[in-house]
């Protein structure tokens, strides 16, 4: 456990550690949001495609 | 049975092109393709010559597969396609002894000559190709046939482009060369008629699929 | 061939299935690796804190690797076999492989902050991830140049084949070139020697960054998938 | 009965010297691009750090890349590469003997820039003669990456510029090999195995790139 405190309150390297995590997890993010909204909107734009496939 | 293309299957960016298509060429046989523009017919010239692969179906030459055959292929017709393979910055006379040495035959200057007289090009000889008409080049590219020593000729859209006196002439030259054995498959927009010729009409394919059901991987492709 | 069989709808299902499933497993990985890398492992004597960032770093650098090896593979199968499902997959891994790279540029330089003072080292190993990262974004360009997905996916598996084996001889050269150019670096950014309190994070990350990476792929695998449908039928109408 | 590659070299060779044109834009680029780098740094600095050979190999290999589109559009727009393709001659020797010519076309105005841009930069004449041999080794893998890169902008419509962003990282070992040999003779004896590199580069990137650029021909004519 007090690995972490001292990890805490190392005022000169946390900064450098915390950055670089919350980079990595936002560019994970990104990309994870980006192919989230991406399959979505395709699968929308499918069922409307295919329903009026039906219809003719 | 000069060229055979047996239930060849074509997809060209998502459309059929040819569905089941079946074709037999005799010997001194003429055969007329009549189809609008984008129903595939210079699809079905590239690939009988081999540049592009059918998804399924066979091509034969004299019996023999297409793929089998690739040095000899030069010797066993003269395909002439939509665009002409002339050099713009060369003049007549070189982009024809250019075609002769690449197509395999030994041709002398006076046969070059007598076969430029046909179509009157002898004295645009020495002129580039690069300011010359669409139908002189298209001359050109027909001046190619005389030179030629193979037995199939497989022209895309030979007429257009040329004045009514060299069609009657090219008509001529695809008839007697019927006579001495050799047989032609030659497609066009228009119709028009050569003396004992068969004629095949390409629709393009208005089966398009209703529901379309995703079986297989090539549905998608 | 294990795909002839399974068509398009039976892979969306799959893919249905799997994706959350791999998303709430590399999440678990993902508190465990953090837990083990901030809680149990010691700070490096020589680095301090700073090591913390390698559990993150190395294994993206990994994966930047594997991403681009799965391409490789992918455009093999898929000029070899010339089957859709190939070229799916390597279109749909090059972004996330370009993101990993990009992830381990930031994490290096960032590393390299504390240890050489400055944000950007030309190190041999920096440099052959920077031209990884300009391969992937040329791969993704490739991909999307053409209208036609067919000749984008053929074009994109060329220029990766060009890629297996030009890869390695650019990193080889860029290695004798950096250490010409600086004899002195001893390259600090290679882990320390580590025990194992400090493998045991590294190895839960890899896993959880693993995970991530396959319901990532099934997503966009499913996104294609539907986009190639939606041309087909719109295709179709045209006569 | 002529062989394959006699019939293709000839004819490659007659068209080639027919558009003399190319090697004038070659020749002007490369002459052009070395006054502008002389403005730029001042050509005294160039000669005392003599950092000459990296300039040239720089310049060499944009002049390559820009020369080496019109080795192959004005063949593959008038469909004489399909002509070739269909009368059976397999692609990789169409591609072979289209990088002989361009490298030979090549190596003629570089034989007559030498010594002018050895005024230039005020090399002394060992040098030059290093410098030449680099190029001779080098080049040939220059002008088959270049056909590649432009064989693939052959179907672009829209944006050609990205045939220089993807085949740009290929580039990079030939360069750093090249300009680097002299530079670093004093420090370690890789100064004359430099050119065993670069042959070996050759001999990696020759099967590759005519086997890409076959498998781009096919796809050219979908």
């Amino acid at each position: 456990m007090n690995y972490f405190l001292n990890f805490i309150n190392s005022d000169a390297h946390f900064s450098y550690v915390f950055s670089s995590y919350c980079i990595v997890f936002l560019i994970l993010l990104l990309i994870f949001m980006f192919s989230l909204i991406k399959t979505k909107k395709l699968e929308k734009e499918y069922t409307v495609l295919s329903k009026n496939e039906e219809k003719k | 049975m000069v060229l055979e293309i047996i239930s060849v299957y074509f997809y060209r960016n998502k459309k059929l092109i040819f569905d089941n298509f079946n074709l037999k060429l005799k010997k001194s046989q003429i055969m007329i393709l009549i189809g609008s523009n984008g129903a595939g017919k210079s699809t079905l010239f590239d690939i009988i010559v081999g540049i592009l692969e059918p998804n399924n179906g066979i091509i034969k030459l004299d019996n023999i597969m297409i793929e089998e055959l690739s040095a000899k292929k030069r010797k066993m017709f003269t395909y002439l396609p939509h665009k002409d393979s002339l050099k713009d910055n060369l003049t007549i006379e070189e982009n024809l002894i250019s075609w002769i040495n690449i197509s395999g035959n030994i041709l002398n200057k006076d046969q070059i000559n007598r076969s430029l007289e046909y179509y009157q090009l002898s004295e645009l000889k020495k002129k580039f190709v690069a300011n010359l008409s669409q139908g002189q080049r298209k001359k050109v590219l027909l001046t190619k046939l005389i030179l030629a020593k193979t037995k199939l000729w497989l022209l895309d859209e030979p007429f257009n482009g040329l004045d009514a006196d060299s069609i009657k002439k090219t008509k001529k030259l695809i008839e007697n060369h019927a006579k001495n054995g050799g047989s032609t498959l030659l497609s066009n927009h228009l119709d028009l008629s050569i003396k004992n010729s068969k004629k095949i009409f390409l629709q393009p394919i208005k089966k398009s699929r209703d529901i379309v059901k995703f079986e297989t991987w090539d549905d998608i492709r | 061939m294990i795909f002839k069989f399974a068509n398009p709808l039976k892979f969306q299902r799959f893919t249905k299935q799997i994706q959350p499933f791999a998303l709430s497993l590399s999440i678990i990985f993902l508190f465990f690796g953090l837990f083990f890398g901030f809680f149990r492992s010691p700070p490096d004597y020589l680095q301090g804190e700073t090591v913390r960032i390698m559990y993150i770093h190395v294994p993206c650098a990994w994966f930047s690797l594997m991403i681009y090896s799965v391409i490789a593979m992918c455009s093999i199968f898929s000029i070899a076999f010339k089957h859709t499902l190939a070229d799916i997959i390597s279109r749909s891994c090059a972004p996330i492989g370009a993101c990993f790279t990009l992830a381990t540029l930031v994490t290096g330089s960032i590393w390299g902050k504390p240890t050489w003072g400055t944000w950007w080292v030309w190190d041999a190993r920096l440099t052959s991830e920077l031209i990884l990262l300009i391969f992937y974004i040329s791969l993704i360009i490739i991909n999307n140049a053409y209208e036609n997905k067919e000749k984008g996916d053929r074009y994109a598996a060329i220029l990766a084949i060009i890629g297996i084996i030009n890869l390695p001889i650019i990193k080889w050269s860029v290695d004798w070139w950096s250490t010409l150019h600086q004899p002195a670096s001893i390259s600090k950014l290679s882990s320390p020697s580590i025990d194992n309190s400090m493998l045991v994070p590294l190895f839960i990350m890899t896993f959880s960054l693993f995970f991530f990476f396959i319901s990532v792929l099934l997503l966009r695998i499913r996104g294609e998938i539907i986009q190639r449908k939606i041309d087909v039928i719109k295709f179709s109408h045209v006569r | 009965m002529k062989s394959d590659f006699y019939i293709l070299m000839s004819r490659e060779i007659s068209i080639g010297i027919k558009n003399f044109f190319v090697l004038y834009t070659f020749a002007s680029f490369f002459i052009i691009s070395i006054l502008i780098f002389v403005f730029a740094i001042g050509s005294d600095l160039i000669a005392k750090n003599n950092i000459y050979e990296p300039i040239i190999w720089v310049l060499l290999i944009f002049s390559v890349m820009l020369v080496s589109e019109n080795f192959v559009s004005n063949d593959c727009n008038d469909g004489s590469l399909k002509e070739l393709q269909f009368l059976g001659y397999n692609e990789e020797l169409i591609i072979l003997c289209k990088s002989i010519t361009m490298w030979i076309m090549i190596l003629l105005p570089m034989i007559a820039l030498m010594p002018i841009v050895s005024i230039f930069f005020k090399i002394d004449y060992v040098d030059i003669f290093y410098l030449f041999i680099n190029f001779l080794f080098a080049t040939p893998s220059l002008v088959l990456l270049s056909l590649v890169s432009s064989l693939f902008s052959m179907q672009l419509k829209r944006n050609k510029i990205i045939q220089f962003i993807i085949i740009l990282p290929f580039y990079i070992p030939i360069i750093i090999f090249t300009s680097s040999s002299k530079k670093f003779a004093l420090e370690n004896n890789l100064y004359n195995n430099n050119f065993l590199i670069l042959i070996g580069i050759f001999f990696i990137t020759l099967p590759l790139c005519l086997y890409t650029s076959r498998l781009i021909m096919k796809e050219i004519n979908k």
